[in-house]
């Protein structure tokens, strides 16, 4: 029977067998779309031809409660952005907050304790980004591991600041609380217990044959076309590309320490594919450990934040652009001020809304099943992508 | 080949007429079966959450009845009580008809697996045979049920179990046929009394090539069950639910049930084709038991610990192993497994032929050519599980691991 | 490149188009004319090397509305450079720039969304945070949030 | 006599309302009912994370006979609304509602699906609360609750199911009511 062609796609093959495309709409509630992600695809079978990105069905005004609320308050809504990195969102705002001022000295002790928390903040993420990713793939045990792992950390979190999640820690000037001897302690426990348990992830997933079969070669990012959509972060160092603004523009304390940036190789398949995305992430931990280990090592006494700030804050007239390595890439806050307690405008240059944009680019061709694994590995957080 | 001795004819004595027999045939085993069915399904629920949560650090269901023992008993009439919904665009019959297609088509597997001696429904000459074509049925009903939903997530999973259907059986059926060509026999019943007397005497330690012939029937078998890594017709962080996506309280049940009796269904076949059956493997052992009553109490012991052991390796499987992508199914399957059933099926043959076995002594006897080749699987494994433990030991411990980089 | 080597070169290769410099260290900016935006985003990249847009602030400075492009090169390491383009409240239109860098695709939807700025030439100028049917432009200082929204009250005090 | 029989039933002080049959049954499908609460996965913000760490090893859930978190519709009995629900989110969580079959429960999982949480003044783009949109059984306040305020708004959920009456379908006085205002 030949039927005739009402529209061919691109992968079908061309003989008589009549092939016709489908629209699949995944999610914005979905198990595997990390959140409220939307993503309209255009199937041949299993194959995905095409595939549109939506996104919004988390838009909670960030941006325009910063114009509403003071500047001490903004910090509270900066720990909803990207709420798997509340510390690190806190620090850029801090930062960017800070750098108003013209000349303003953070007190050593703060630098460290912000730099300890944004870096244990770094490997609780991870986890997360890592377990979430095994699950993708069909692996559910490991993401229990994980959080296993990751309880440890919030633990710490809540005796430094009372919160598990979006801690409103780091705030201009310097931290909220200062962090006695025990908590000191248990960071260096959580040092010591954690180094050996990174064997156990690439025990359960990192060699996995099934699991490196599932990830290798797939979702291919290229150097140039992750550039031109400006993606930051494991992603970006997935593909290759040495660059990390915790060694290459150094911002609070970071030049002081010791640590190597890890970059996709392509070791199990092409360079910038899904697993190089995983493994970049797998061994940030262990860096973002190492660094840990250094500050608290050399962690001094003094204040916690600084004396300049007291009272309401009020930064003086303009504007100011700051960014941080977050685990996700690179957070910025552009902030204008007019000289009241309230800003004139917040900024937010989130990571996880350049790395999602380019998803309809990287994923043409593939499967349904590599679309989950594409999505898992580029981490995003919709909190951040819709602000 | 006839049975000496079933369950029928120890109830209603010899000499009963066919329509005696027919009745009590339905009496005897039906109701027991779909009782035994539920009771498995039960189980295999509950251990495979306690499971699941043991390997995961955690404890899994302890509230409802001791260490939630009761969990999957109110889960089931919790799913009874609940609103039945038919999506408005589904095709009605068609949607009510296949949980019952799918539950039907792993119940009648049951008929040809053998509980112990004389304990089967029907020892059919052609039973294993039976059991691959009836197999299949439950995918039937998969199908039909990702269709009738009117869901394209249900559409996905159901053309994936079909596509999953087509890709397993074949390897699968080159593993029935190795068996089946050392056999002489395609009776279930033939095959386990073949296996008598020491534990050499089992299939699986028959020749080199029925140990692989083991592992092929093994991987089919997760595929038949949409166990992982083969779990694609529901795969839950891709097509939402799969087939199932639509159907809601006893529905859903009856599915749930269906997957875990297959479960069973395919551990049990495992344990007659390869285990040995209803014999414990030490030749005096099972001659201390003799038939009769004790026989058949001690045989069902056996075969369903056997099973069961099998049932909790796939769950145990299921909660390590990530998934599989449909194309690699297709691979493993056609490209990977088959070639290797064929060569599994020569090779046993040839074997057989150039190497035969020494005559099966049925009263204890066989404890002699088949000697060498269990003490080399044995060894085999022996090694290899030692070797990981040392691996595993000096990974866990960081002074060593320093020690075994440098 | 120094901020003050891309400002030559800007106006080497589009005399005019430059309309102000500021080359604090801290945020140096280049304000440029909106009818030559397009060609001198070319230039930035090609000649200049800013391959990085990373990120695209609207602002609204009352009479006028402000998009901010901070552009930076992938591989160096310095404080970007920040692009100021202006355009009058009435009739903001802005050429796209979306096939320069394409991060601007969804920077510029979102600043159309939330700052009703309209950057002509884009291909799917559409909200991309805010619902389909939204109304008005939020982050501009005039904007007032709707009392109900499909029959569900919107404002709670 | 002008009380027809109907409204003699629907009485809850009547004998033949309390009869030992149907008070056995009602104790019995509400045990199951309680002890085996599937929640559907629908993960919207922070909140979503609070409540994976309540389905993990550490807090674990599946000891409560919640494990199985559902991610259709279909198979759920308790919608967790966990995280921020936005206007252009507000249809779907309708119609992930609908979806469920009953008797279904709904909890309301920290402070922006509460109220609108933070986000209750200048939130414009924010549902303020989601009893605007469908009923909900229990609250669980914080930002975002702990696991342990999650498992224990289960175990209300847990006392509301031990009041209810198989033959009341429409779950009278139970049936938590919309906001409208």
């Amino acid at each position: 029977m030949n039927a005739p062609h009402t529209n061919t796609p691109a992968a079908a093959p061309s003989s008589d067998v009549r092939s016709e495309e489908m629209l699949l709409n995944m999610g914005p509630q979905h198990p595997s779309t990390h959140g409220v992600f939307r993503v309209v695809i255009r199937t041949d079978g299993e194959i995905v031809l095409d595939s549109e990105s939506h996104v919004g069905y988390l838009h909670r005004c960030f941006e325009k409660h910063c114009e509403s609320v003071s500047f001490l308050q903004s910090v509270l809504y900066t720990d909803r952005l990207d709420y798997l990195t509340s510390m690190g969102n806190n620090l850029a705002f801090s930062m960017a907050v800070e750098r108003l001022y013209p000349d303003l000295k953070i007190p050593e002790r703060a630098e460290h304790i912000r730099v300890i928390c944004a870096e244990l903040n770094r490997i609780a993420s991870h986890l997360l980004a890592i377990g979430t990713y095994g699950m993708d793939i069909g692996a559910i045990t490991p993401f229990l591991y994980c959080f296993r792992d990751r309880e440890k950390i919030l633990s710490i979190f809540e005796s430094i600041c009372g919160q598990r999640l979006n801690y409103n820690y780091v705030r201009p000037g310097g931290v909220a609380y200062d962090i006695d001897d025990s908590m000191i302690a248990a960071i260096k426990d959580f040092c010591g217990y954690f180094r050996p348990k990174a064997q156990e992830y690439d025990d359960l997933l990192s060699n996995n044959d099934i699991f490196v079969r599932r990830t290798a070669n797939v979702g291919v990012l290229p150097k140039d076309l992750a550039i031109s959509y400006g993606v930051t972060g494991p992603s970006l160092r997935g593909s290759g590309l040495k660059r990390d603004l915790r060694r290459d523009a150094p911002y609070s304390i970071y030049d002081r320490f010791k640590f190597d940036i890890p970059v996709g190789t392509g070791e199990k398949g092409t360079l910038g594919d899904c697993y190089d995305r995983y493994m970049v992430r797998v061994r940030e931990m262990i860096e973002s450990l190492k660094i840990v280990e250094q500050a608290v090592a050399q962690i001094p006494d003094g204040p916690f934040k600084s004396e300049q700030l007291k009272g309401k804050l009020r930064p003086p007239k303009g504007e100011s652009f700051v960014r941080v390595e977050n685990s996700r890439g690179e957070l910025g806050f552009y902030v204008i001020s007019d000289g009241k307690d309230v800003a004139a405008r917040v900024k937010c240059r989130a990571p996880s809304f350049h790395n999602i944009s380019l998803l309809s680019d990287i994923s043409k061709g593939c499967m349904i099943a590599d679309m989950v694994a594409i999505i898992g590995s580029l981490d995003i957080v919709m909190g951040e992508v819709d602000r | 080949m006839t049975t000496p001795y079933t369950l029928v004819d120890w109830v209603l004595g010899d000499g009963a007429g066919w329509l005696a027999r027919f009745i009590g045939a339905i009496l005897v085993w039906a109701v027991p079966i779909t009782g035994f069915v539920s009771f498995v399904g039960l189980l295999s629920i509950w251990l495979e959450r306690k499971i699941s949560a043991h390997i995961q650090c955690r404890l899994g269901p302890m509230e409802v009845g001791p260490h939630g023992a009761l969990q999957t008993v109110a889960d089931g009439v919790k799913l009874l009580a609940k609103e039945d919904i038919i999506p408005a665009d589904a095709d009605r019959i068609l949607f009510a008809f296949a949980p019952m297609l799918a539950f039907a088509g792993t119940i009648v597997g049951f008929a040809v697996v053998p509980f112990g001696p004389g304990l089967i429904v029907a020892d059919l000459d052609i039973g294993l045979f039976y059991l691959a074509a009836v197999g299949s049925l439950e995918a039937i009903g998969v199908i039909a049920a990702g269709w009738a939903s009117n869901n394209k997530w249900s559409l996905f999973g159901s053309v994936r179990a079909a596509t999953q259907v087509v890709s397993y059986e074949i390897p699968m059926g080159l593993a029935f046929v190795t068996i089946a060509a050392l056999a002489g026999t395609l009776s279930m019943v033939g095959i386990v009394e073949q296996q008598q007397g020491w534990i050499a005497n089992w299939f699986l330690f028959r020749n080199p090539f029925t140990w692989v012939a083991f592992i092929i029937y093994y991987i089919a078998a997760l595929a038949e069950c949409k166990r992982a890594p083969f779990d694609l017709p529901e795969a839950e962080s891709e097509l939402v639910s799969g087939f199932h996506t639509e159907y809601s309280g006893m529905r859903f049940a009856i599915f749930f049930l269906a997957e875990y009796a297959q479960m069973y269904v395919v551990s049990a076949v495992a344990a007659v084709l390869f285990l040995g059956g209803w014999y414990t493997g030490i030749a005096p052992l099972d001659a201390a038991i003799g038939g009769g009553t004790a026989g058949m109490v001690v045989g069902a012991g056996v075969i369903v610990t056997k099973s069961f052991l099998l049932v909790c390796v796939q769950m145990w499987l299921r909660w390590t192993l990530p998934r599989i992508r449909l194309d690699q199914m297709m691979y493993l399957c056609l490209k990977v497994l088959m070639p290797f059933g064929m060569l599994t099926l020569v090779g046993s043959t040839v074997w057989e032929h150039f190497l035969p076995s020494p005559a099966i002594v049925k009263d204890g006897g066989g404890w002699t050519g088949n000697t060498v080749m269990t003490g080399v699987v044995v060894a085999a494994i022996g090694t290899v599980a030692l070797v990981a433990y040392v691996r595993s030991v000096i990974r866990a411990t960081p002074s060593l691991r320093a020690a075994s980089n440098s | 490149m120094t901020p003050e080597k891309i400002h030559d070169a800007l106006n080497a290769a589009h005399p005019g188009a430059v309309l102000a410099f500021d080359p604090n260290p801290k945020l140096p900016s280049i304000k440029v004319a909106p009818s030559a935006w397009k060609a001198a985003a070319k230039t930035l990249r090609d000649a200049c090397g800013l391959d990085y847009l990373v990120c695209l602030t609207s602002v609204d400075r009352g009479a006028e509305l402000e998009a901010i492009y901070t552009l930076e090169t992938m591989g160096e390491t310095r404080a970007p450079i920040h692009v100021r383009v202006l355009v009058p409240r009435e009739n903001p239109v802005i050429p796209t720039v979306e096939d320069v860098w394409r991060t601007a695709d969804w920077h510029e939807r979102e600043a159309w969304d939330l700052m009703g700025i309209v950057f002509e030439g884009h291909h799917n100028l559409v909200r991309i945070l805010c619902a389909e049917d939204w109304e008005g432009h939020p982050l501009r200082k005039d904007y007032k949030s709707p009392d109900t929204y499909h029959g569900i009250k919107n404002n709670v005090t | 006599m002008a009380e027809s029989i109907q409204e003699i039933n629907l009485n809850n002080d009547s004998p033949t309302r309390d009869n030992i049959l149907i008070t056995s049954v009602d104790q019995l499908v509400n045990w199951t009912r309680r002890s085996s609460v599937w929640p559907m996965t629908f993960g919207l913000a922070c909140c979503a994370i609070e409540m994976m760490a309540t389905g993990a090893s550490h807090y674990d859930i599946d000891r409560f006979g919640s494990g199985p978190f559902r991610a259709t519709p279909r198979q759920a009995d308790l919608m967790i609304v966990a995280g921020t629900v936005s206007h252009k989110m507000a249809p779907r969580v309708k119609r992930l509602y609908d979806q469920m079959p009953e008797p279904k429960y709904v909890m309301a999982m920290g402070a922006c699906t509460v109220c609108g949480g933070p986000y209750i003044k200048h939130g414009y783009h924010v549902l303020k609360g989601v009893d605007r949109l469908i009923p909900v059984d229990v609250y669980v306040p914080g930002c975002p609750p702990r696991p342990e305020a999650l498992l224990e708004g289960l175990f209300r959920i847990q006392d509301k199911m031990k009041r209810e009456r198989v033959l009341d379908r429409e779950r009278k006085g139970l049936r938590p009511k919309l906001l409208v205002e």
